[in-house]
């Protein structure tokens, strides 16, 4: 039961080394291990839920010597806690359907596909669980390979450029955090942190200048995962180029690494810093629901429109995150768990028609529900939950963070985001209407079948899970209340100083003394100091050679 | 000694401007070994000037490198010219970019 | 009994969650049909019950609430789901399980054959619980699980006949619109919240909580922002100016579901909104002053539009709106059991009014879908004469037509004309009372007119229609008319709940039924209530001649119009052909709104995927890259090949290394 | 008469390269008895003989042995360098015979030339006197310059040889006029002692002679390790010289580079630091830069690593200009990854190409993913370690590089460093692109995988992969290494 988390993480790992034995010829045994695999994984999850205390420490925890060189000391160090919890159920969900959802999609190449997806996994859960910052941000990395080859191998016909942007894209950003991480833990060595675990740099105190800086690079690598307005142009390409069981995932999930990064990492690290952000990750998350909104609704591809809705609705997330208080973190917490759900069953209900039709312009479709009835009900319903209707999950989690950050400082900024509901009702139910309604007088469509049973059995998992997280959300809620408290006294008592004396911050960029000077050296005169004493090592030692 | 040394100076100077400038290739070798017995000078000057043999030694060891180099050196530079009759610099430019 | 609240909206689930799951299976439309019926009767009689139930307690304890289960607790924020029986709940409960069950069995003849029958009375049965749950819900997130669920059935019924383009496009019209109303009721919860939060450290949504609290509310200021967004909300559902113009447009949907979403019941959620928060609304003075305007001006503005339509519903269509509008004027002066009296009324006869053009339309569908013609079943222009060949219809459509246009006697006389007459006489709005008396007894006078002009056009004349079909024309099935029938009576009588004190025939019981209520509110406006001005009996009864007199005026009209005098409506559109263009044209708000928002909000988008997102996000992107690129070309070339580049390049850097290091 | 004294020689601290030496002549002899197409034997002979070696190097852990009279030193520094130049030529040589025979040059005195490449490597991670560094250098160059051109019948391979020897040579001379003023400055060549007599100076920074030999030394190490402005060659060379030969070149020789230039730096002239730390800095965004962004245009694939080559000289360097124990123990860590994983990438570029070295392209590479899958896994595996993607030594090499510059307070040093192998992806992944993404227009049925390649490449990716998964033990190893020098 202790090494539960471990178990459920690389599990996938062990159904990859199955998989390698079961030739490619054999497809069928190949999708059914990688589903048992999946179904396995998401089985033994359930045990952390019933396993799980409600309270705010991190649980299930284990911890082991792991990389132990020269100034650093990396630990497997891994534990949930309420915030992780669900992401981490909702990864072990989502990845059966999204397998299931292959059984036809994917014909060619099935094996090295569903070696992807199991790799995938384990990535997603290893970054979810990790508790040392440097386990961490290997998951977060690795994650990008296998998400890479989906889109690259099984993509559409830009597939290429899709593959090699997001790739890129999401590097950058993250190859900066890195740099922010190792800075981080080099202040922590001053202040006697000796390892990269998470929960010790939790008590570290940073000046403010530092804490922007390394905010700064933190949020742009988690800005442009979310992705935050106006990083956010890698995302509609790779959803449309991405197979349908990558765009389930990448939506799903791997979006929600950027506001979990938020959460778990910059705000609580850096708390001063994230606030005095605030008002400008607020802008950019409420610019991002209204533009995505407006630009949703000129799509005429589907599946860049439920891409840009993507963006909307991760606005809305960092919208009720940077709210700083209960109700918003629990909102956007809710709200990533939601938009996993709907959104995940938006790509499915594209791919089910892509896959009828090997089209997704809008143009192509229309009265789609004279000759799918079961399809456009849950594609109804599935709308609905987008678009947040009370009674489906949407709703719960967008009226959480638009109270919680109505109640914080971002006031005006909720007026704006809370616009942005009419916004996503104009453009889901235009998409909607204009391929389920009117006449079916496309000839192509008339031959349409209805889902057969393996895509309604996709469906009706998450269709009770939209209302289930409509109606009840409280076992969620109540299990992660603890977890969310305590993250919000971690962030809040900052909050007060930097209210109270906002001249602190420095009007001078110089925030990192030492490195930019070093910047300004190739022009300037040459940054002759020597570095401070705890700063720079002591230069090697001397030669114990004696002379002969 | 600063004569020695400006000497030397000047030996080195010579010998790579002839590098920069020379087209062909034995030339250009050849202005290399003026490089180094420029360095050998100012080895040896150095050496008497310090009164220790360091330098003198070394100026030994340069001599027989500067010996094997010339060996290898003039064999690729034959195996070269088989291929391509030409010993000329400005030939050495199939791989580029 | 007030404990079995939650089987009033529960019944309906379950005959939505049967007919969804498995109508399609049951071939057999009656017992589809009748399901649903059933389900809903069986709330009404849980109302019934509950409503006896209260009638036996005294006023001061019909206040009951019952909370199902925890919804949403996070942090400050706690909302249940939880029911609020109260003297206005049980009103608006039996006005929608009453009003509710005659429909669903009016339509079981009236959507006889069509396709997807038990999708109709899945859906029917939905919408019956969303607005149950908006009106029981004991606070305002249940209300607006209500309030936005009762949006997505109007969204799905509006959208019936998907086929349509129409359809779909007034279906995603009303629920786009709706939601604009939304977010003003959003923006109106959270500044309450927020402000009772934050400075009385009272974080609730609960309407019995507010209500203990709401001594502490100011005056104006931030009641007056609050109570603004929530009647923007409110004008959004209840089709009030300037959101009014997907009523008219949802006339796509099946008759029955016009009758009772648009007129009876959905429409009148944002007066029920405001009557349940009326200790909010009095509280800003502004406010009440707005809702009383856009109330009496949506009453002349939708009657005008509906003079000049000829499609039977749109008529009705508008005239809703402009009934609405005068329930939000009396909401506006303070008049909240005046309002919800209207409110109830209005459901009776307009449900009536619906459910007869239905027959009609039902019955002239019929007779054209015979000889195979495709004359537009609902054009008043090729209907006349109607009255022969439908009795009953015509009788009940007759008598709600004298009932909404406010002949004494009628139900809509007693509920219109207190609205009248408080608008004159309110305390709240000074100087302005007499215009809106004014602008409603002119409203009243469309009423009157386009009422009769309908009647006249359908019923008497010669009939127009085409002639092989005229021997198809036949009064509808029972089903159709025992509705009616019931409908008809209440519109006459049921005005004789709500009789004015001056006429003091009977005690006004709807007015001290809804008396615990309003108290507060009322209490709360007498604080800026001016005094004095206490208009004389003398005066209410002119008034009231009066308003009677604009109605039988408006009559006169429309019998000079259209039954004696035919060539005179030919006559004026040739005199104002202007005038009557935009009237017809329902004075071109939807070109405006698409020229003003729709459009913009097009081009804009287009402009930010195609100008923004591709030109400049990603030519930054791809023009960095770009330029990486251009540099690796550069850099490449200088790669000449010739080995004394190469040792040109390595000397420069020893030269520029030493010189740096030497000369520095 | 003073007796003359014969002072005892320990030999202990070069016993593996005497052993090399010997082997490689017997070799040779070997050679000559051999008839032509039965040369694999040497092969084989030469890479027991390497792991051998490396089993007699890995029993000097721990050691500190001087010899020499000071000229040579056993300690663990120099351990770690052998073990990575032992293991870059022992999958040089499983490598190259399957190459060579294809190619048509599989005279035997290739391997004895490889071991005597490792010999001057050897001597230069070892030695502690300029002259023993020198020696070593030149050992290992004028092999070097050899095995370029080892193919005689091919122009490229002539060309390269001709420019590495021609630049090599040149650039010796900057080395030599380096190490010359320093002896001038100091008036010794042993490095312990120029330490101690820099040690006394009150500022060393100011003594031209001294700052200016430094400085020209340096070059000449810059050019070994291939770093801008000094790294023109590299492409060129790169792409002509056979490629088992270039893979070889890749690793080691720049490896020796860095062990030579550490050694000197870090131990002779610590007080100069700020000098040579500031240098290294912009030498190393330079290259970082150049070798990146050339690399990103670059469609021949040998040419597109040698860029690439570029490129990592230019990580190490930040870590180099750090200069304290977690940059330079990167350097180590680094060099040994980057020989698992360059010089499998070279083997699979053997595997594919055809005759003449045709199929060179990045585009021949199209559609490898799924007809040989395991070599495309594998291809993958060591392009992703260059991209510095975890979980592979790649990364943790990289992050101990720009740590160290971190720790040291350039963060705009490494700030760069991660823009510059952000923007090398984009040429790994090429790769990867068009192995998986584009369709195949060959069916590749002449790639045969011969026992010591697939040998080689087992190792390869077991190196890539492993000490990026568990890498404690090698970093302590490094470290350690670090500590003594």
């Amino acid at each position: 039961m202790s090494n539960i988390l471990s178990l459920t993480t690389f599990l996938p790992i062990l159904g990859v080394l199955l998989l390698l034995f079961i030739p490619k010829e054999s497809k069928g045994v190949l999708r059914n291990v990688t589903l048992a695999v999946t179904v396995v994984t998401f089985l033994v999850s359930l045990l952390i839920i019933s396993g799980f205390q409600t309270n705010a420490e991190f649980q299930f925890v284990e911890n082991r010597p792991w990389i132990a060189a020269g100034p650093f000391i990396m630990h497997y160090n891994i534990g949930i806690d309420g915030i992780s919890l669900w992401l981490v159920i909702l990864t072990t969900f989502i990845m059966p359907i999204s397998v299931l959802s292959t059984y036809t999609a994917v014909e060619e190449k099935v094996k090295e596909y569903m070696i992807c997806l199991l790799l995938l996994e384990t990535g997603m859960l290893g970054a979810f669980i990790s508790l040392d910052l440097f386990l961490f941000y290997i998951f977060w990395e690795v994650m990008l390979i296998p998400m890479y080859f989906m889109i690259g191998i099984w993509g559409g016909k830009n597939k290429i450029y899709a593959a090699v942007k997001f790739f890129i894209y999401t590097m950058v950003g993250s190859l900066l955090m890195l740099v922010a991480l190792v800075f981080l833990y080099f202040k922590g060595i001053q202040a006697g942190i000796t390892d990269f675990s998470l929960l010790h740099f939790f008590s570290l105190k940073l000046d403010m200048a530092t804490q922007i800086w390394l905010f700064l690079a933190f949020a742009f690598a988690f800005a442009i995962k979310v992705p935050m307005f106006p990083l956010h142009t890698w995302l509609p390409d790779a959803h449309t180029e991405a197979p349908t069981a990558g765009s389930v995932i990448l939506a799903a999930v791997l979006l929600k690494m950027g506001t979990y990064g938020y959460v778990r990492f910059a705000m609580p690290l850096f708390p001063d810093a994230a606030h005095k952000f605030a008002p400008l990750i607020a802008t950019l998350a409420v610019i991002g629901i209204i533009y995505a909104a407006l630009v949703a609704m000129v799509q005429e591809d589907v599946k860049k429109l439920v891409a840009y809705s993507s963006v909307a609705h991760l606005g809305f997330v960092m919208l009720g995150v940077f709210a700083f208080n209960v109700e918003g973190i629990t909102g956007g917490m809710l709200q990533m768990l939601n938009h996993g759900v709907s959104t995940g069953a938006l790509f499915l209900i594209v791919g089910f028609i892509y896959e009828r039709r090997h089209t997704r312009l809008i143009t192509d479709f229309g009265g789609l529900s004279k000759q799918m009835p079961i399809f456009a009900t849950v594609f109804m319903i599935v709308t609905f939950s987008s678009v947040g209707l009370p009674g489906t999950n949407g709703f719960v989690g967008e009226f959480l963070i638009l109270i919680g950050a109505f109640e914080s400082e971002l006031r005006w900024w909720t007026v704006v985001a809370t616009s942005g509901v009419i916004l996503s009702a104009v453009y889901m139910l235009w998409v909607f209407q204009r391929v389920m309604f009117g006449e079916l007088d496309n000839p192509k469509n008339q031959k349409l079948t209805d889902l057969n049973a393996r895509e309604i059995a996709i469906m009706v998992p998450i269709i009770i899970l939209i209302f289930v997280m409509g109606l009840y959300p409280k076992p969620i809620i109540d299990k992660m209340d603890p977890a969310i408290k305590k993250l919000v006294a971690q962030v809040r008592p900052a909050s007060f100083a930097v209210r109270s004396a906002p001249a602190a911050i420095p009007a001078a960029p110089v925030a990192l003394p030492a490195g930019h000077s070093e910047a300004q050296m190739p022009v300037g005169q040459p940054g002759a100091a020597p570095m401070p004493a705890g700063h720079s090592e002591a230069p090697p030692a001397a030669p114990t050679a004696k002379t002969h | 000694m600063e004569k020695y040394l400006i000497v030397s100076a000047i030996l080195f100077t010579i010998g790579t401007i002839g590098v920069l400038t020379r087209k062909n290739a034995i030339v250009i070798f050849m202005c290399i070994e003026l490089m180094l017995n420029a360095v050998n000078l100012t080895f040896v000057a150095f050496s008497r000037y310090l009164g220790n043999l360091d330098g003198q030694v070394f100026v030994f060891f340069v001599m027989t490198v500067a010996a094997a180099e010339a060996a290898v050196g003039l064999a690729l530079m034959i195996a070269f010219y088989n291929n391509r009759e030409s010993i000329d610099a400005d030939d050495v430019n199939l791989m580029k970019w | 009994m007030f404990d079995n609240v939650w089987l009033i909206p529960f019944f309906p689930l379950i005959g939505f969650l049967f007919l969804g799951l498995f109508g399609k299976k049951i071939k057999n439309e009656a017992v589809i049909g009748g399901i649903g019926t059933l389900m809903i009767f069986l709330s009404f009689l849980v109302s019934c019950g509950i409503l006896m139930q209260m009638i036996g307690l005294p006023p001061e304890q019909r206040v009951f609430e019952k909370v199902m289960f925890p919804w949403i607790h996070s942090g400050n924020f706690k909302a249940d789901m939880a029911f609020l029986v109260d003297p206005l709940s049980v009103v608006m409960i039996m006005v929608v399980t009453g009003v509710g069950s005659l429909i669903h069995l009016y339509s079981i003849g009236y959507m006889h054959g069509e396709e997807g029958f038990y999708r109709f009375f899945a859906y029917l049965n939905l919408f019956c619980m969303s607005m149950l749950l908006l009106v029981l819900g004991n606070n305002m997130l249940v209300m607006f699980i209500g309030w936005e669920g009762v949006g997505l059935c109007s969204y799905l019924l509006i959208g019936y006949y998907f086929h349509k383009k129409s359809a779909g496009d007034a279906a995603k019209k009303a629920f786009v619109m709706n939601r604009v109303g939304d977010f003003g009721f959003l923006i109106g919860l959270f500044t309450l919240y927020w402000w009772f939060g934050s400075n009385h450290n009272i974080w609730t949504v609960n309407f019995t909580e507010i209500k203990a609290a709401s001594h502490l509310l100011p005056y104006g200021g931030v009641v007056t922002v609050a109570t603004l967004c929530f009647f923007l909300g409110a004008t959004g559902k209840s089709a009030q100016l300037p959101l009014f113009t997907w009523l008219p447009d949802a006339m796509e949907g099946p008759t029955p579901v016009s009758a009772l979403i648009h007129a009876a019941t959905m429409v009148t959620a944002g007066v029920y909104m405001i009557g349940r928060m009326s200790f909010v609304f009095i509280k800003s003075p502004e406010t009440m002053m707005v809702v009383a305007v856009v109330g009496a001006a949506t009453a002349i503005f939708a009657a005008t539009i509906g003079t000049a339509q000829n499609d039977i519903k749109r008529v009705l269509a508008y005239s809703t709106v402009s009934q609405l509008g005068f329930m939000f004027l009396a909401m506006g002066v303070g008049a909240f059991s005046a309002g919800i009296f209207h409110l109830m009324t209005h459901a009776f006869f307009k449900a009536c009014l619906f459910l007869g053009s239905g027959s009609v339309i039902h019955s002239m569908h019929h007779a054209l879908h015979k000889i195979h013609a495709h004359d537009d079943a609902q054009d008043m222009r090729n209907m006349g004469g109607l009255k022969a060949a439908m009795p009953i219809t015509f009788i009940t459509f007759l008598v709600s037509t004298i009932a909404i246009a406010g002949i004494p006697g009628f139900s809509g006389f007693f509920s219109k004309d207190e609205i009248l007459w408080m608008a004159f006489a309110n305390p709240y709005h000074g100087g302005l009372n007499i215009v809106l008396w004014g602008i409603g007894a002119i409203a009243a006078c469309f009423t009157a007119f386009y009422m009769f002009r309908l009647v006249f056009m359908t019923f008497f004349g010669e009939c127009r229609i085409n002639p092989k079909a005229k021997s198809y024309l036949h009064e509808s099935p029972l089903t159709i008319t025992i509705p009616l029938m019931v409908l008809g009576f209440l519109a006459v009588v049921g005005g004789y709940l709500g009789m004015p004190k001056l006429m003091g025939m009977l005690p006004n019981y709807f007015e001290h039924w809804l008396d615990p209520v309003f108290e507060q509110a009322n209490h709360y406006g007498a604080k800026y209530a001016h005094a004095g001005a206490h208009p004389s009996h003398a005066l209410e009864w002119g008034l009231m001649g009066l308003s009677v007199l604009v109605a039988v005026v408006g009559i006169g009209i429309a019998f000079t119009m259209y039954v004696k005098n035919r060539e005179l409506p030919g006559k004026f559109v040739a005199t104002f052909p202007a005038l009557h263009r935009a009237v017809f044209n329902k004075w071109y708000v939807d070109e405006l709104y698409d020229y003003l928002f729709v459009n913009p909000c097009k081009a804009f988008g287009r402009f930010l995927w195609k100008g923004f997102d591709v030109v400049v996000v990603d030519g930054v992107v791809n023009g960095v890259a770009n330029v990486v690129m251009g540099f690796g070309g550069i850099f490449r070339f200088m790669q000449s090949g010739y080995i004394y580049n190469y040792a040109a390049s390595m000397v420069l850097g020893v030269v520029v290394i030493l010189g740096y290091y030497i000369f520095k | 008469m003073d007796m003359i004294l014969i002072p005892v020689v320990n030999m202990t601290p070069i016993l593996p390269e005497i052993f090399l030496s010997v082997l490689a002549m017997v070799l040779l002899l070997i050679n000559v008895f051999s008839p032509s197409g039965k040369k694999s034997r040497l092969a084989y002979i030469s890479f027991v003989g390497i792991v051998a070696t490396a089993v007699l190097v890995g029993a000097g852990w721990g050691c500190h042995i001087e010899s020499f009279s000071g000229s040579v030193v056993l300690d663990n520094f120099a351990t770690f360098f052998k073990m990575i130049f032992l293991v870059s030529a022992a999958l040089a040589v499983l490598i190259s015979d399957q190459y060579m025979e294809r190619e048509g040059c599989n005279h035997g005195e290739l391997y004895p030339m490889i071991l005597f490449t490792v010999v001057g490597m050897m001597l230069m991670a070892s030695g502690t006197d300029l002259m023993t560094i020198f020696l070593g250098l030149e050992v290992m160059s004028v092999s070097l310059y050899v095995l370029a051109g080892f193919n005689r019948a091919n122009r490229k391979s002539n060309e390269a040889g001709l420019k590495y020897f021609l630049l090599g040579a040149f650039s010796t001379g900057f080395l030599l006029y380096g190490m010359a003023l320093i002896y001038g400055a100091t008036g010794t060549t042993r490095i312990y002692k120029i330490a101690g007599i820099l040690g006394q100076m009150t500022l060393p920074s100011s003594n031209i002679m001294l700052v200016a030999g430094m400085l020209l030394m340096l070059t000449g190490f810059l050019f070994k390790i291939a770093a801008a402005p000094f790294h023109m060659w590299t492409p060129d060379v790169y792409e002509g010289a056979p490629t088992p030969m270039t893979a070889f070149m890749s690793a080691g020789p720049k490896a020796a580079g860095f062990a030579a230039a550490l050694r000197i730096l870090l131990v002779a002239m610590p007080t100069l630091q700020i000098e040579w730390s500031q240098l290294l800095w912009i030498i190393a965004v330079l290259t970082m830069t150049v070798g990146n962004i050339t690399a990103l245009r670059q469609d021949n694939i040998k040419r597109m690593l040698a860029y690439s080559s570029i490129a990592h000289a230019g990580y190490c360097l930040v870590g180099f200009a750090a200069g304290n124990s977690t940059g330079t123990a990167g350097i180590l860590f680094y060099m040994l990854s980057y020989a698992f994983m360059n010089i499998g990438a070279f083997a699979i570029v053997i595997l594919l190409a055809k005759k003449g070295e045709t199929n060179g392209d990045v585009k021949d590479f199209a559609g490898l993913g799924f007809k040989h899958p395991v070599l495309a896994v594998a291809m993958t595996v060591f392009l992703f370690s260059l991209a510095g993607m975890p979980p592979t030594a790649g990364f943790v090499g990289k992050f101990y590089l720009f740590s160290g510059a971190i720790q040291k307070g350039y963060i705009w040093l490494a700030i760069i460093g991660v823009l510059n192998s952000a923007a090398s992806v984009y040429y790994y992944l090429r790769v990867t692109v068009y192995m998986y993404m584009k369709d195949s227009t060959e069916e590749f049925d002449w790639v045969q995988v011969t026992g010591p390649v697939a040998l080689a490449l087992i190792i390869a990716v077991a190196g890539s992969l492993i000490p990026g998964i568990v890498p404690s033990f090698i970093l302590q190893f490094a470290q350690n290494a670090v500590r003594l020098i």
